[in-house]
């Protein structure tokens, strides 16, 4: 097992580990907290397949805003009563949704691709993604912007929308 | 012409029109050679679709019947005039009786299956409102539904027997499916659905119950459809149809199995009956089987002879019982007696009438009655389709039957025209139209046995034996014996009707009640349960719809588990 | 590397999200649990292109347009949140559901 | 031609319920009678021989289906043209009545227009459209126009949740129907695939499922047994008109169907052996069901249930005399029901109720002529010969004793005989309507009034249609006929 | 190795974004609080767009599901001059929205890899989950968009999955390559076929398919009418496109996983969504139900995707169902603006008292059930029936038609309550504004369609592959 090997499979424990934590955690904002620690794992686990452009982008977006974004939410919308518990009756059933999906997805991958490696191929620098976004992907790419734009209009009208106006 | 309409007269005069025109086209057939013309020349084996050309063919015996039919109607329709003249409905009635000779005069002179099938339902149905003629009384009622029930339903044998006819000669056509010299074939089938329909119409065994349960129409339609006509038209259309299963043992055996067990049935029963009306239905029962027997021997002149003899003679019978009721109010025998002095023309009338029916020289009952004992004891020698030991024993049984004939004529004679009067009796003569009618039909009691057969032997062991059966119960009368003999079984009529009475009506509503419980509560299940699996259904998803997000969540996702399991399963 | 590793935590992280978006009831944070499922999504995404080697790099793109989508996902769903938050006074799934 | 002869009625009635405001319901009803005569005769007249398509019409309609609007009078259908026409004239003379709704009679236009659409198409989608364009107007006149049935209806339980009961049986019928043409919709579809083309005369399908399908489809509309159960309540909840409509047409919508599509379906002998039963099932079922049942209307209705499973013995034997049989049992029990629903909506329109104990005994004495009506409408019903109403089940008997071309001869038979116990369990209801109604001793009651010049016309013209067809068959039996008969001497 | 960008295909979505922008920035800079001043512009950009539309290659497959949805979002724009600009609605962000979306639509229907389809599918629904939490100072809307929102997120991350399941499966996302990569797959079937039923799920939820309907009814009954309209007839028909260019040209190899379940989950929809609608007493949940419904038939015949016919006769069947849903969302929303109800029983006798409204209510209501004298709807369930008798789904057919039945159960009371006789006073319209009178007219011209329709259907057939 070589070095990347292990330091994966640390990252990936890591990230199972503070995701499930984030997920069952009662304090709303060690949820979020939790979920950083994850999604950093998986920041580590890209540039372990060499993705190094993602694993950037990832902190970037999730870590540098998104997280703050719902950390934001989270206290804006601070209920008085904070009692009640965080998870709901579904809880069981969501569970065990939730293992099915897991061991299911899980069999699939086992099924589908047991015994493939990934060679250590360099893949993913900013170059080369730079290059295949604007020259391969460039009408997704444009068409992101336009779902950004109304990402955003929609939100701010949206936002506006639950006032008394 | 309302007033026209009313009269009485102009039904008269459209019978008699009608008769006269039957007289003219009938008459002249009477003297042809023959009984049955053959001209076989068969179209072809599929049978042409239905139609009702009329096809008029008329042979001696069928004219002979024409002509008693329209005679007889003409009778009735007269003597009607002053029996029923006063009655609310005289019109429709006097109608009926129109639509009835013309519906008989289509079954005996047609050569078209179909024709005679419209004639003989159109009879009965004839013979179904007449009998019901006097709806208001439960009675009437009950007789006429029952009447139509059992004829229709006994009627289903002749529709099939002509579809079988048509199938087997490829024609509807009595002519054109004449068979070829013996070559009858579906004889046992075409037989016993032709015997099925007989029998109903002439109220043999075991259909026979309707016929004295029909009593309570007026009198003179008894006379002329359930004692002259119409009842006798099964004898006719059994003799008609006969070379079609002349060859069937079965068939014949089993009609003279048939005409045994009635004629004798009938005629019992008829001794010990306390209605006049009722007895004479019994008489009648037991005459029509007599004719059956003749039919059975393979003599169908005989029983064709008798059928018109009989006719002429029930017919007075019937009338004369008629002019009774008339002067007594009821066909009770017990209201009855001492009638000579009061109605001397009913009385004789009668009297004729009787001994015809006892079978006493020189009337026609007498001859043609011969004729079919004479025709059964021929029939005995086994050289016919019928077996020897069947026709012996349907030979004895008609000498019993000739017995108690005679047995019960007398009685009924003695009953109703002798005896002491009632007291408190005011009776008197009937009217002319009335009596007319019946001196008529006297004279043809005897006018009909002009050229009819004698037959030595047979004659006098008849004579005999009638006179024995008249001895027997004027010896008994003399004794002073009231004559009202009522052995329980025979008085309950051996609870033969108890089946049509009760236990098929019971039996019909208790299925038919099923049945709508059914239809109701078992067919009706799929549309009401899909309904209210719908119901139930929409009641569910709306549950579904709880406007809680994470439970459309988790519907979501357990629907996707599901349908990827659906995906790999069946890839 | 065996491929297999990032597709199992692939699939262990989405098991674990879809359970957040089905039982948490903080909408915010049922908003968390899709993240995590989106990020699942990704982890497969670099995974195969990595295995791969892919010239055109699907993966990676798809990855980067994800990421983007689910910023913009959650903007507008923490807008509608907010929204929420403000007419009905709770992001409780089950008060709002009321 | 036949354009005109379905346009005008439509027209006329679409125009009756756009200006039903502006008409007067009497003058309404004329128009209506005016219309349907004009349909008649205009289809009385293109009859060109019976070897023929009649007036056909051929348009293109919708290539890519290869649905074209074709019309034509053929020798099956000419029968069921005419009838549905005389039909509609009588309806529309029967609501000439000051306080008729114009709209009524305008859906009974619609309705007989549609329903000779359905007669006159050569067209399978064609078909399919006019069959359920006559629907919805049907529900229309049940509903809005019809009363409730007696309690002893089936689903009584179920009508409290319904405003009224008429509109739980209008409901009823529709879904009934719908249902059943859904999966005609199916079979013409499988049809339409099997054989490249919609049209009646080219079309072929080899195919299990499109026969299953189609009969399936018809065996609710015309109706078998067990697929009834919507037949009664319809039919006794709808008004007089609508009841004539529904006995005397709508079921014929089945059973010509069921003609039509036998001979295009090759597998229809595999269908055959079941329909057979269940239609002489249906004959004793249903006059089973007659013999305990109070209310007239829904006697009338059972019993149509019985004649249809004639019809439908007939026509499952496949043979020539089937077909006769077949049609002029439809022919025959379109006039002879009709009259009886005639028959059976005066006395309701007289005494507010049919059943039968509630309008009382005697009405020999209380309204002569109307019980004549009503007795010679049940005695032609029941089949007496020399009525319209024999030949039809005599022939059905003949079809099945012949067995035919695909049926076995146990089946055929056992259908036979299951018809034969029909008939006199059928004698046996209507002698016992006829005791419960006509005879007896009468009650006056305050209803007792004898036929009115309105309903002696309508009930005269059907009588003298059932008497003349009874008496000459050959008028629509000729027309089935290969050879001319002749007698041989 | 590029791939190149289909103008084709881009050309009139870049069109529609564009007039997005400029009614967008129209309002921005002229608020004027009514429909004109960004509703114009919205109307041109579609036309153009149709233009351009038009230039390319008319008569192909995407080519009627493209002018389906600029068909439809056009009538929804006309339509939404009955809507309440003056308080209720910014103006300038709905129909930046609706554009948006329908630029998505289109996009959605031409896209030829799985990237650019995702994409573009996110460029439907965020607007769409936009427009329906628009309505101002509505909780009701608010939480419709929430529940729309989240079930939509979930169904996206789901779809993803499956589409990194297809990239790992043919190394690709260009439907070409998907196609050969599946032909001939390193990895099991089962494999195969959760990749393909996840990548499905996405679609079928923007469709409506049963399981994931949950989310229209509240969705329909908690926005304003004409969204509901636009999502159940733009939004599915992109989701349709998209499905069925994805099943037909890039997972055609993978057709024994995707059809049975496709056949299965139309079935079910159809059946669920007629139950559901059989005791609805709104019209816009009868209608909201019924579009699950009429997603199934939409969707059964994609099981014979393999004949040609099984491509045509579903743009054959929501052409018709457009055109009738349109029709109806918008009377229903004429009627919402004048009487401030849709409930079935405010609708009683509105065929006699105002029956410019309510006979075209009455004639879509026949349409969608398929039943005369509305042929077009009888005919189009004909189409649609056709393909799933001919590749052999017998079963699937037998389904359909008993849920014709089911249909009209719902439809026919919708219909039966609109021509029964008026409840208390008939109903007098307050003369209603210019505004309504256009949506009026919008209406009316959808039901003269269909009257025209209905007399020669084969209009229709003919002018769609």
């Amino acid at each position: 097992m070589s070095l990347t090997e292990l330091v994966f499979l640390v990252l990936a424990v890591v990230a199972a580990g503070s995701a499930l934590l984030s997920m069952t955690s009662g304090q709303l904002v060690h949820s979020a907290l939790w979920l950083v620690v994850t999604l950093g794992a998986v920041a580590g686990c890209f540039v372990l397949m060499t993705a190094e452009f993602v694993a950037w982008v990832q902190v970037l977006v999730y870590v540098g805003s998104v997280v703050v974004l719902v950390i934001f939410a989270l206290m804006l919308t601070r209920q008085t009563s904070a009692t009640t518990a965080e998870v709901t009756g579904n809880r069981w059933i969501a569970a065990a949704l939730g293992v099915v999906a897991a061991i299911g997805l899980g069999a699939t991958m086992v099924a589908g691709f047991r015994g493939e490696d990934i060679e250590g191929r360099r893949i993913g620098t900013a170059g080369s993604i730079g290059q295949a976004l604007f020259t391969d992907w460039v009408l997704p790419f444009e068409i992101l912007s336009g779902v950004l734009l109304a990402a955003l209009i929609g939100a701010i009208v949206i936002s506006r929308s639950g006032s008394d106006r | 012409m309302r007033s026209v309409l009313r009269s009485h007269w102009l039904y008269v005069a459209l019978t008699a029109v009608l008769a006269l025109v039957a007289a003219i086209w009938a008459v002249p057939h009477l003297s042809e050679p023959g009984w049955f013309a053959y001209a076989p020349d068969p179209t072809g084996f599929t049978p042409p679709l239905p139609t009702l050309s009329p096809d008029l063919f008329l042979f001696p015996a069928s004219a002979q019947i024409v002509l008693l039919a329209v005679g007889v109607g003409l009778l009735v329709q007269i003597y009607s005039t002053a029996y029923l003249g006063h009655h609310q409905r005289y019109r429709s009635y006097a109608m009926v009786i129109v639509l009835f000779l013309v519906a008989m005069i289509a079954v005996v002179g047609t050569t078209n299956l179909w024709v005679l099938l419209v004639g003989w339902e159109v009879m009965g149905l004839c013979s179904y409102l007449l009998i019901g003629h006097e709806w208001e009384t439960g009675e009437a009622r009950a007789g006429a539904a029952k009447a139509f029930l059992v004829t229709r339903i006994a009627d289903l044998g002749l529709v099939l027997a002509i579809l079988v006819i048509g199938e087997t000669y490829g024609t509807y056509d009595l002519l054109g499916a004449q068979p070829l010299d013996g070559e009858a074939k579906n004889a046992t089938a075409i037989g016993l659905l032709v015997l099925v329909a007989v029998v109903g119409k002439s109220a043999q065994f075991p259909l026979h119950s309707w016929l004295p349960d029909a009593m309570p129409g007026p009198t003179p339609i008894t006379a002329l459809i359930h004692a002259a006509t119409m009842v006798a038209a099964g004898v006719y259309l059994a003799a008609r149809m006969l070379p079609f299963y002349a060859d069937s043992t079965v068939a014949l055996t089993a009609m003279a199995v048939i005409a045994g067990i009635t004629m004798l049935m009938g005629a019992l029963f008829a001794l010990v009956q306390t209605d006049l009306k009722r007895a004479l239905a019994w008489s009648t029962v037991s005459q029509l089987a007599l004719m059956f027997a003749a039919v059975a021997a393979s003599d169908p002149e005989a029983g064709l002879d008798h059928l018109v003899a009989h006719g002429v003679f029930k017919a007075l019978l019937f009338l004369g019982c008629g002019c009774l009721m008339h002067a007594v109010g009821t066909s009770a025998l017990s209201a009855m007696g001492g009638m000579r002095r009061p109605m001397p023309v009913t009385f004789w009338t009668m009297t004729i009438g009787f001994a015809a029916l006892a079978g006493i020289v020189p009337t026609a009952g007498f001859f043609t009655k011969d004729s079919v004992l004479h025709a059964l004891e021929s029939a005995t020698e086994g050289d016919g389709a019928l077996a020897g030991g069947t026709a012996w024993a349907l030979f004895v049984v008609a000498l019993i039957t000739s017995l108690v004939t005679a047995a019960y004529a007398t009685r009924l004679w003695l009953k109703t025209l002798l005896g002491p009067a009632p007291g408190g009796l005011d009776a008197h003569e009937a009217p002319l139209a009335m009596t007319g009618p019946l001196v008529v039909l006297a004279v043809a009691t005897f006018a009909v046995s002009i050229g009819q057969p004698f037959h030595h032997g047979i004659g006098v062991v008849s004579t005999v034996i009638a006179a024995a059966g008249i001895g027997l119960v004027l010896l008994m009368w003399r004794r002073g014996s009231s004559l009202d003999w009522a052995p329980a079984p025979l008085a309950a009529e051996l609870g033969l009707d108890r089946p049509f009475s009760r236990w098929v009506p019971r039996l019909t509503g208790d299925v038919a009640s099923a049945v709508v419980d059914l239809d109701r509560d078992a067919v009706d299940v799929y549309p009401r349960g899909g309904a209210a699996a719908a119901a139930l259904g929409t009641r569910g998803l709306a549950l579904v719809q709880s406007r809680n997000v994470q439970r459309y969540a988790t519907v979501l996702a357990a629907g996707v588990v599901v349908l990827v399991v659906v995906g790999v399963v069946v890839s | 590397m065996p491929l297999l590793y990032p597709l199992l935590l692939s699939s262990a992280l989405f098991g674990i999200g879809l359970y957040g978006v089905l039982a948490r009831r903080n909408a915010v944070l049922m908003l968390l649990g899709v993240e995590l499922m989106l990020n699942a999504v990704n982890l497969n995404l670099v995974a195969f292109d990595a295995w791969f080697a892919d010239q055109l790099h699907t993966g990676q793109v798809l990855t980067l347009f994800t990421i983007a989508i689910a910023a913009a996902e959650i903007g507008l769903g923490l807008a509608i949140v907010l929204a929420l938050f403000r007419a009905l006074r709770t992001v409780d799934v089950d008060g709002v559901g009321r | 031609m036949i354009v005109a002869a379905l346009l005008v009625p439509a027209l006329v009635g679409l125009l009756l319920m756009i200006g039903r405001r502006l008409v007067r319901g009497r003058t309404a009803a004329w128009l209506g009678a005016g219309a349907m005569t004009v349909s008649l005769v205009l289809f009385a007249d293109v009859w060109e021989g019976r070897a023929d398509v009649s007036g056909e019409v051929d348009v293109s309609w919708i290539e890519p289906l290869g649905a074209r609007l074709h019309l034509g009078v053929t020798v099956v259908s000419w029968p069921f043209l005419l009838m549905t026409a005389l039909i509609g004239v009588l309806c529309c003379l029967w609501l000439l009545a000051d306080d008729t709704s114009p709209a009524l009679v305008g859906l009974v236009l619609v309705i007989s227009a549609a329903s000779m659409g359905v007669f006159s198409s050569l067209d399978l989608l064609l078909f399919f459209v006019f069959f359920e364009l006559a629907l919805i107007p049907m529900w229309f006149v049940i509903a809005w126009w019809g009363s409730s049935t007696s309690s002893s209806g089936a689903g009584a339980a179920h009508q409290s949740r319904f405003k009224n009961g008429a509109r739980y049986s209008a409901t009823r019928f529709l879904m009934f129907t719908v249902g059943g043409s859904a999966l005609l919709l199916v079979g013409i579809v499988v049809i339409g695939l099997d054989g490249g083309t919609l049209q009646v005369l080219d079309a072929g399908s080899a195919s299990l499922a499109a026969a299953v399908l189609v009969c399936l489809g018809f065996a609710v509309k015309t109706p078998i047994v067990p697929f009834h159960t919507w037949l009664p309540d319809a039919h006794s909840a709808a008004p007089t008109a609508g009841s004539v409509l529904l006995a005397a047409v709508f079921l014929k919508l089945g059973t010509y169907g069921l003609i039509l599509f036998s001979t295009v379906l090759d597998r229809f002998e595999d269908v055959a052996p079941y329909l057979a039963i269940a239609g002489a099932i249906g004959i004793v079922w249903s006059a089973l069901a007659c013999y305990v049942q109070d209310d007239l209307k829904r006697l009338v209705a059972y019993s149509s249930i019985g004649h249809m499973g004639f019809v439908v013995l007939a026509i499952s034997t496949q043979s020539s005399a089937g077909l006769a049989a077949a049609v002029f049992g439809s022919v025959a029990h379109g006039l002879v029901t009709g009259l009886l629903f005639f028959a059976a909506g005066s006395l309701k329109e007289r005494f507010g109720t049919a059943s039968m104990t509630r309008i009382g005994r005697g009405l020999y004495g209380r309204s002569p002529w109307l019980a004549v009506t009503f007795v010679l409408a049940a005695v032609a019903s029941l089949g007496l010969p020399g009525l319209a109403g024999f030949w039809g089940e005599l022939l059905s008997l003949r079809a099945a004793y012949e067995v035919g071309d695909v049926l076995t001869k146990p089946v055929a038979w056992t259908g036979l005989g299951l018809a034969l116990v029909g008939i006199a369990l059928t004698t046996a209801y209507f002698v016992r309507a006829i005791r419960l109604l006509a005879q007896g001793e009468p009650v006056p009651h305050d209803g007792d009034r004898d036929l009115g010049r309105r309903e002696a016309v309508v009930m005269g013209a059907l009588v003298v249609a059932i008497v003349v067809l009874g008496l000459v068959p050959a008028l629509v039996l000729d027309l089935y006929e290969p050879i001319r008969f002749s007698v041989a001497r | 190795m590029t791939i190149p960008i289909d103008w084709t295909v881009a050309g009139p979505a870049t069109i529609v974004l564009a007039g997005a922008l400029v009614a967008l920035l129209v309002d921005a800079f002229y608020p004027r609080r009514t429909w004109l001043g960004s509703g114009l512009p919205a109307t041109v950009a579609l036309v153009a767009a149709g233009g351009e539309l038009l230039r390319g290659d008319a008569g192909t497959y995407p080519f009627a599901f493209s002018a389906i949805v600029l068909a439809g979002t056009l009538f929804v724009v006309v339509a939404s001059n009955v809507m309440n600009f003056e308080n209720a609605m910014p103006p300038g962000e709905y129909h930046f929205l609706l554009l948006s979306a329908a630029a998505g639509g289109l996009l959605m229907v031409g896209a030829r890899d799985i990237v650019t389809l995702v994409v573009a599918l996110e460029l439907l629904s965020l607007p769409s989950i936009a427009l329906v939490g628009l309505r101002q100072g509505d909780r009701v809307a608010i939480r419709s968009a929430w529940t729309f929102f989240l079930a939509s997120v979930v169904s996206t991350a789901i779809t993803l999955m499956g589409v990194s399941l297809l990239y790992g499966i043919a190394g690709s996302l260009d439907y070409a390559k998907l196609r050969d990569g599946l032909a001939d797959p390193r990895v099991p079937d089962g494999v195969v076929a959760v990749a393909v039923v996840l990548t499905v799920v996405g679609l079928l939820f923007k469709l409506g398919a049963v399981p994931f309907h949950v989310w229209i009814p509240d969705t329909y009954g908690g926005t304003s009418v004409m969204v509901a309209g636009f999502l159940s007839t733009v939004s599915k028909a992109a989701a349709l496109g998209a499905l069925l260019t994805l099943l037909s040209v890039a997972l055609p190899s993978a057709h024994d996983a995707w059809q049975p379940v496709v056949g299965i989950v139309a079935a079910v929809t159809m059946t669920i969504g007629n139950v559901g609608a059989l005791r609805q007493d709104d019209a816009i949940g009868l209608l909201a139900w019924s579009s699950i419904a009429q997603a199934g038939f939409l969707l059964a015949p994609a099981v014979a995707i393999g004949t040609s016919e099984g491509l045509t006769a579903p743009v054959q069947y929501l052409a018709g169902y457009a055109l009738a849903n349109l029709v109806a969302f918008a009377a229903l929303a004429v009627v919402l603006r004048l009487r401030g109800s849709t409930g079935l029983e405010e609708l009683r006798g509105m065929a006699r008292s105002d029956p410019w409204m309510g006979i075209p209510l009455v004639l879509a209501g026949l349409t969608l059930a398929g039943f005369p004298p509305a042929v077009i709807g009888l005919v189009t369930k004909y189409v649609v029936i056709r393909p799933v008798v001919d590749s052999d789904h017998v079963w699937l057919a037998v389904v359909m038609g008993v849920n014709v039945m089911l249909g009209l159960a719902y439809y026919l009371r919708l219909v039966v309550i609109l021509c029964d006789r008026p409840d208390g006073d008939p109903y007098v319209s307050p003369s209603p504004p210019v505004s309504v009178r256009i949506a009026k007219s919008a209406v009316l011209l959808g039901a003269g369609a269909l009257v025209v329709l209905s007399a020669w259907p084969d209009l229709l057939l003919t002018h769609l592959p």
